[in-house]
């Protein structure tokens, strides 16, 4: 049984970007996983986004660990590298790959389970190295893979289809990666195109550690009536509390806002955010009050979404460690060799 | 130490130290060598008992007609006495209270005044201490005298106290012209700058994190831009192991020449990542400073014990390729080799360091240098190679030696492929066929091959007429070939062998036939190297005798000697 | 499948499925033999395609004078035509279409239809079928009546269509009398039920997951206190398998009998502390249900090629107790069997399934249990004992087997003591003294010979004057034992050890020394059972010839015999 | 080199506790620790705490990763079992040693690195499984034990002794802790004993996961003028929000409190903690408030100390588990075996 690919016809009447490339050229394989299961919205949001943003297809680097949301590489832009590594440990590779190619856009594919249980540590700690990722958890709450465990973000008193009740507190990638010091965060719903596309360009956009949490259903495991990671239940306790607009660097803010709604946040590169929240309370700049808005919406069973904090201003991995412009990858090795005529000097201290 | 080998004298220095930080005894032993045997002896002939808690364990050590300093400012039991050793007491603690201020200085310097009193004993040369002093504390100079004054006052002491210089003296040579002393973690960090690496990352671990310290140190000096202060590498303090190997597997597909530095927990957890890069043949440089295991064991000792685990890691059907430095300067030499395998074979390679070489001071050769040097970066196609290719499988064996071609991201998307730990076809594609995978196993396998005539081959060294073969690895080299001069003084000559790299090339499996009965000396129990020659060349294991020291010492000729003699007496029917 | 066992006729059934949730193909392979053969045969008799993607693969596995069934709702290219086999097309697809609603009753409708054709052509009994359709939807009559609908189209349309039943038709036997249908994760979950383990914690992951699952339902039966709902157990559902394998150890430690189940990956992820429970000498017990490595390799296919990662797993020198079920009834033996060895042994052990054996159903005798079988608990001291004893160490070879006693938490202070991976002496405590880390190493030793006595010894069938042996493991014993006789057929007697335990006993010893050539049947490419034989017993591989089968498919006779016979024709010189 | 016992001398003068011990039957082996190590404070407290509770020392069972602050266990209560592990995976050995025999008393002792490097993974999933575990982590900042490393503890702009300034934002265990839903959370400092032993006490008490957080300053790798960790800069940025007096069940709250100030906290066994907040804007009960309040000081460079935050209501693992009372590991195997009589039954579904 191969990987089966997509056939490709190409309507010549189809819209172009920037580089004259059409959607097509920013899709994938075809997807092998259960029809209607909410990881394939991301994968379409996932090429509009980076067909909208025109980013050269072989500039994406697509990365990803285990599980059936691990396999969301293999369908968008497949004139990018792609790797699914080993089961949670994606953060490091996407680290490592950060490292060599600083002109890379990383993108990390994971699910609640490759991300808060086995991956939970790397998860944490790229964030807090702030490198230039962006981050997709497509959160269904269980193990879709393995058929129907619960994840570490399996709420509490869900059942699963089996029967069985989760008793355990969820792990809230939100709120973990509000502790863990991540400078991009937000929380999206894989049925909302609107504000998915949007988000996910301003994460590329971000310099930075990006994290959007996608509730992703999983229609095979986890989408009746007693789950709380299910199509209608999602429908019914979604709460954007912060719209947004992405506006590219040469654009101008079209949209007309009233005085006061709006809040403009700017990227290195020039785009713009613009902000409304649906509810004043709210400051996405501030790390103390957006820990304490979310628990309590959450507390009361309603999850916010949107972009939920930025903080555009921060520094990432290779800002912090003063890399050169051009990436490590392209140097060649000779020509970092100090070579004969140093190696004197270096070992008269071992004389 | 410095100064004997300033002097012109081969000398070895070995650190024993405690897995903590402060308040368990520590020991340094020294061997000073006319003949210029590096490896470490079985007695000691002048020892410093610088504590009171291990004086008797200190006094076992002493050869026979050997000196014992010790301090004599607290009185020490009659019963701990020998007739065969002379004892000399200097009151080093007293002296130094009188002399300085403040507990830590009076600790400190009464060390620097067993120096002088050693320097009078064996004859040194105060100038050439004076001088490495002064280099030491080039930005201190109020230490330099302190420590001069210490020097002199343990000098003065034993000058006066005793006949010196002893029997025991160091003359003064020039053996050692064109060598300097350096330990392997820092050779091994001298070939990765040297290499061209640019990432590393890892996570810290005794007696591995000194190698990334000395990284950082060279990349400091010889990596920085000076205008602009950027840093042509990134080297990365990770979380853990498995994410050090994590960061290196993707450095390294993205292009960059990346490594990590690692010790034996670190492999283990490592062992998941290890297969993955065996099996989407991604390169990665690893260095195991091997300590004594299993688990964490005694993390300050010295062992080769990792040799199979480091082979065979990770589950499923895998092999790793593995160099054995039995030196610094085999540390510097096979850090420069590891990226260039690495990269020519695309897969992970693990540097075999250990403790005693890693930690240690040794005396060798300088490195050289060949600015014709050519790196292998291996097969790697780029946007102008793709213009001339039809049809390019990312694991197709078109060269026929098991290599097939990659690409890096961010250049073309005709070199688009995805990576993935699953079973996959020569496109890179995904497939769960059972034929298609068993051909792959198979490439790997022929790859392996061509692995075996690339690694460094093995150090032979043959007389004709030996029967018995001697074959070592890595840090019992010195002891080795000591012993082997011991047992030929004992009408036993033998070849020798030092294997470098795993896979094992064709010279060593000719040697391996040439002689009826090998001796292989290594330090674990189990004869771990023994066991992966017969299972790589299916030799009868009935001709391979294991010589197995173990004990998280560096190994010595005395005991390698002896270990290959009880073999010989059991031959002899009783 | 389950409708020709209760017939009493003997089946064996292998599910091949894709690792993805939906869409991929799927198939299931049946074997009916009156031989009672039970393991894969090369070609298919009767072939029921039900995918179109896969038409051409599919007919091309039928045997000469096969059938194969296909849907023929959707019309099939000409060109795909075999003379040598009958064809034969109904048109589900339609005939759900018409008599079932919605698209996913069709689709499940259709598959249900097929076995009331191949009911109509193999013969085999409707009563039969109903009644187990009662059985699976016991809670759901009106799911039996559509279930039953479908079969009858099937069956009626294929009675009418076709010449029924075909040749290879099933007759009614006796010959399952005494025998259940189970797959080996279920029986190795009721094996842990019995052996009254208490502590599970595991990590998801193929095809591993259904034996916590199925120890998780048989606990929910039988451990829960009806009046209060009180649990006598605790699964936990770790983070992933470090923390898996750190539970086992935690509540090893504590007094429990604890276990985790996994594959390969988890086995890399649990090197680190598999290390720490043989140095340490902790109980723990592991189920590794090997699926096809490296790496993520091919997750729904059987192998056998974690046996060295195992064997050896962790840095430093160390070696793990291994068991090797055949079928479902071992693993329920082996099971119990774990526990014991564990505690008397103080040590982790490891029984080695695999995807084969832990997720098909096997037709096997039904399972005995002796209530006078005695727990083995190993060498643990409890208050009592430690009243009549002057002094313990808790790492003191009193018994000279190498086995220390133990002591437990929570109950005296005068059995308490310092668990730790690092070195430490006869009383537990921290030591870095060479000579004592030697002795612990060499009474490490020790037990493992002891071990050797203790584990289940091998099956071997010797008849007097074969000069060969068939050595092989697991999951290739039916297969071995068909080739056998095939081979037997050809004039090539063979007699034959089934291993059943690492480290090997003196039986297996006796075996391989009785013939002058051994044949190691296993599934890897790497010849992994075969250089363990060698490492432990120093034989000289010369005398044992690799059968290696690996992609990923349960072995086949066919496949066996071939592979010996490859061998054979080797020796005769061109 | 072998383990220095103490010498042991017995003061028969020396106070007992309820059962008759003296403080000596809680101590442990001489510590080879740095002389000045703030982990050998923790060490004294521990004994003290033990010891005032009276808990039988067989009952106590101490667990650790490796590390200096990991060989705490060897230095207290010598009558316990003592389980040094691995590297950060102290959490799941002590999660099954504490499934396994309900009764103990399970302490984990742990370090910085331990906790939230290697072990950050581990960590958090033994808070959310909320098991009966008194968790401290000795906090300085460093890897000790390997020489002066950062650890992720290590404050933004902090120096290590060779000069290096840390980059990246530390991990926070205590907003951690809030994050992955622990239900005893609490900061201290080694050199504070009088806050120190009442909240282990507390801690030991709670049923649940006890997370104390104690500054622990290294003073050999970093307790120089530019770190963030030293007893320097601990005692002067040391802010005590909460003041906690901790009552045994039996005894009556003695001292008078003026109302309003005190919150009293009653645990399961019957003890109670008084409460008392330095300022009342904070609210130790509620989970979104303590995260804001912590935060918001720490942004300030103010570290808040005491009991943050304590759910006395929560359940522990065996409650969600709903075990027998009765240890798993004291209950016969063969005990627990169906026998042969019930195996037909179970084999009929097999036929
Ligand atoms: C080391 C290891 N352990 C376990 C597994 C099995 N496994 C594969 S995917 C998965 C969980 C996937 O869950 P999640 O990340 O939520 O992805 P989903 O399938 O729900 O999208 C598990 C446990 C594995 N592949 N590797
Ligand atoms: C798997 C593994 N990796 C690395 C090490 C080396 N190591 C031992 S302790 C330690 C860090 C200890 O730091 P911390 O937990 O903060 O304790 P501290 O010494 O500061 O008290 C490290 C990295 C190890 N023992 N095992
Ligand atoms: S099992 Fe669930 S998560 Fe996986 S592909 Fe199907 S719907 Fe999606
Ligand atoms: S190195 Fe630091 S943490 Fe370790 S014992 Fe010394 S002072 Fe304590
Ligand atoms: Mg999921
Ligand atoms: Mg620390």
């Amino acid at each position: 049984m191969s990987y089966i690919s997509k056939p490709r016809i190409d309507h010549p009447g189809l819209k172009q970007n920037a580089l004259g490339l059409t959607r097509r050229d920013y899709e994938g394989g075809m997807s092998t996983l259960c029809a209607g299961c909410g990881h394939d919205s991301v994968t379409a949001a996932l090429v509009q986004a980076c067909w909208e943003l025109a980013i050269p297809p072989e500039r994406v680097a697509k990365l990803s660990g285990i599980g059936c949301s691990s396999k969301t590489p293999a369908y968008f832009v497949s004139g990018a590298h792609g790797l699914n590594s080993v089961h949670g440990r994606m953060p490091s590779v996407a680290t490592g790959a950060a490292a060599a190619n600083r002109d890379l856009h990383c993108i990390g594919i994971s699910g609640d389970g490759d991300s808060l249980s086995i991956g939970m540590g790397q998860f944490c700690h790229a964030m807090r190295r702030n490198l230039d990722l962006l981050y997709l958890i497509e959160n269904n709450g269980v193990y879709g893979l393995t058929k129907g465990q619960f994840s570490a973000s399996a709420d509490r008193g869900t059942k699963a289809k089996k029967g069985e009740v989760n008793q355990q507190p969820p792990i809230d990638p939100v709120l973990t990666a509000l502790a863990a010091g991540a400078t991009f965060i937000a929380r999206s719903f894989s049925g909302d195109k609107a504000q998915l596309v949007p988000l996910m360009k301003a994460g590329l956009r971000h310099r930075g550690f990006a994290l959007i949490d996608v509730l992703s259903p999983c229609v095979t495991f986890n989408d009746h009536e007693d789950s709380t990671k299910s199509y209608a239940f999602t429908r019914q306790y979604y709460h954007p509390a912060v719209n947004m607009d992405f506006v590219p660097p040469a654009e101008e803010i079209r949209t007309a806002y009233d005085e006061g709604e709006a809040m403009e946040v700017r990227l290195h590169d020039g785009s713009e955010l613009v902000l409304r929240k649906t509810d004043e309370a709210y400051d996405p700049g501030n790390r103390a009050n957006a820990f304490q808005y979310i628990r309590q919406h959450l507390d009361q069973g309603e999850f916010l979404t949107g972009l939920l904090y930025v903080d555009p201003e921060s520094r990432e991995m290779h800002d912090l460690n003063q890399t050169v412009e051009r990436p490590l990858a392209s140097l060649a090795p000779d020509s970092l060799c100090p070579g004969s005529s140093a190696l004197p000097d270096i070992l008269a201290r071992y004389r | 130490m410095k100064s004997i080998f300033r002097m012109g004298v081969p000398v070895v220095g070995k650190n024993f130290f405690p897995s903590n930080i402060q308040g368990l005894p520590t020991w340094y032993e020294i061997r000073v060598s006319g003949e210029k045997h590096l490896a470490r002896r079985d007695g000691v002939d002048v020892m410093v008992a610088m504590n009171a808690q291990t004086y008797a364990e200190d006094l076992a050590c002493v050869v026979p007609g050997g000196v014992l300093i010790y301090d004599s400012t607290w009185p020490r039991s009659g019963e701990l006495d020998r007739d065969d050793v002379q004892v000399l007491g200097i009151p080093l603690s007293a002296m130094c209270n009188e002399a300085f201020d403040g507990v830590r200085a009076r600790i400190l310097m009464k060390n620097v005044a067993y120096v002088g009193a050693l320097a009078a004993l064996l004859d040194l040369d105060l100038a050439v201490i004076r001088q490495l002093l002064e280099e030491t504390f080039a930005s201190k100079p109020a230490l330099v005298e302190a420590n001069l004054k210490a020097i002199h006052m343990g000098h003065d002491y034993a000058s006066t106290h005793f006949a010196c210089p002893l029997t025991a003296r160091v003359e003064a040579a020039e053996d050692t012209a064109g060598h300097i002393m350096i330990d392997g973690n820092t050779a091994a960090a001298l070939g990765c700058l040297y290499a061209g690496a640019t990432v590393g990352a890892w996570y810290p671990i005794t007696p591995s994190t000194s190698l990334m310290d000395a990284f950082r140190s060279f990349c400091s000096r010889h990596r920085v831009d000076e205008a602009s202060g950027q840093r042509n590498y990134c080297v990365v303090q990770a979380e853990d192991e498995l994410a050090a190997i994590g960061m290196v597997l993707g450095a390294s597909w993205a292009g960059a020449r990346a490594f990590t530095a690692t010790s034996g927990p670190g492999i283990s957890l490592m062992s998941e990542f290890l297969g993955f890069g065996y099996f989407t043949e991604l390169p990665a440089v690893l260095f195991n400073v091997q300590r004594v295991g299993p688990s964490t064991g005694l993390p300050t000792r010295t062992q080769q014990a990792d040799i199979l685990s480091c082979a065979y890691a990770s589950h499923g059907d895998t092999r790793h390729v593995l160099l054995f430095p039995a030196n610094p300067g085999e540390c510097f030499e096979h850090a420069v080799a590891a990226f260039d395998l690495a990269e020519r074979l695309q897969t992970p390679v693990i540097v075999m360091s250990d403790l005693d070489i890693g930690m240690n001071d040794w005396m060798c050769p300088e490195f050289e240098w060949d600015d014709d040097r050519h790196f292998d970066r291996g097969k790697v196609l780029g946007p102008a190679e793709l213009d001339r290719i039809e049809e390019w499988g990312r694991y197709r064996d078109v060269d026929g030696d098991g290599i097939p071609w990659r690409t890096l991201p961010g250049q073309d998307v005709r070199g688009a492929y995805f990576t993935r730990g699953s079973g996959h076809d020569e496109f890179a594609r995904y497939t769960e066929n059972g034929d298609v995978y068993r051909e792959l196993m198979q490439r790997l396998d022929a790859k392996w091959k061509t692995a075996a005539g690339l690694v460094p081959g093995a150090e032979i060294d043959e007389h004709a007429g030996a029967a018995a073969g001697l074959v070592t690895v890595g840090s019992c080299a010195d002891a080795a070939l000591e012993a082997r001069e011991l047992l030929a003084g004992e009408s036993m000559p033998m070849d020798y062998c030092r294997i470098r790299a795993f896979p094992f090339g064709e010279d060593i499996r000719g040697f391996l036939e040439r002689h009826e009965v090998c001796y292989v000396l290594e330090q674990n129990r189990d004869g771990q190297l023994k066991s992966l020659i017969v299972n790589e060349f299916g030799i009868d294991p009935a001709r391979l005798r294991s010589v197995l020291i173990y004990d998280g010492l560096p190994v010595s000729a005395g005991s390698v000697a002896s270990g290959i003699r009880a073999w010989t007496k059991n031959e002899v029917p009783a």
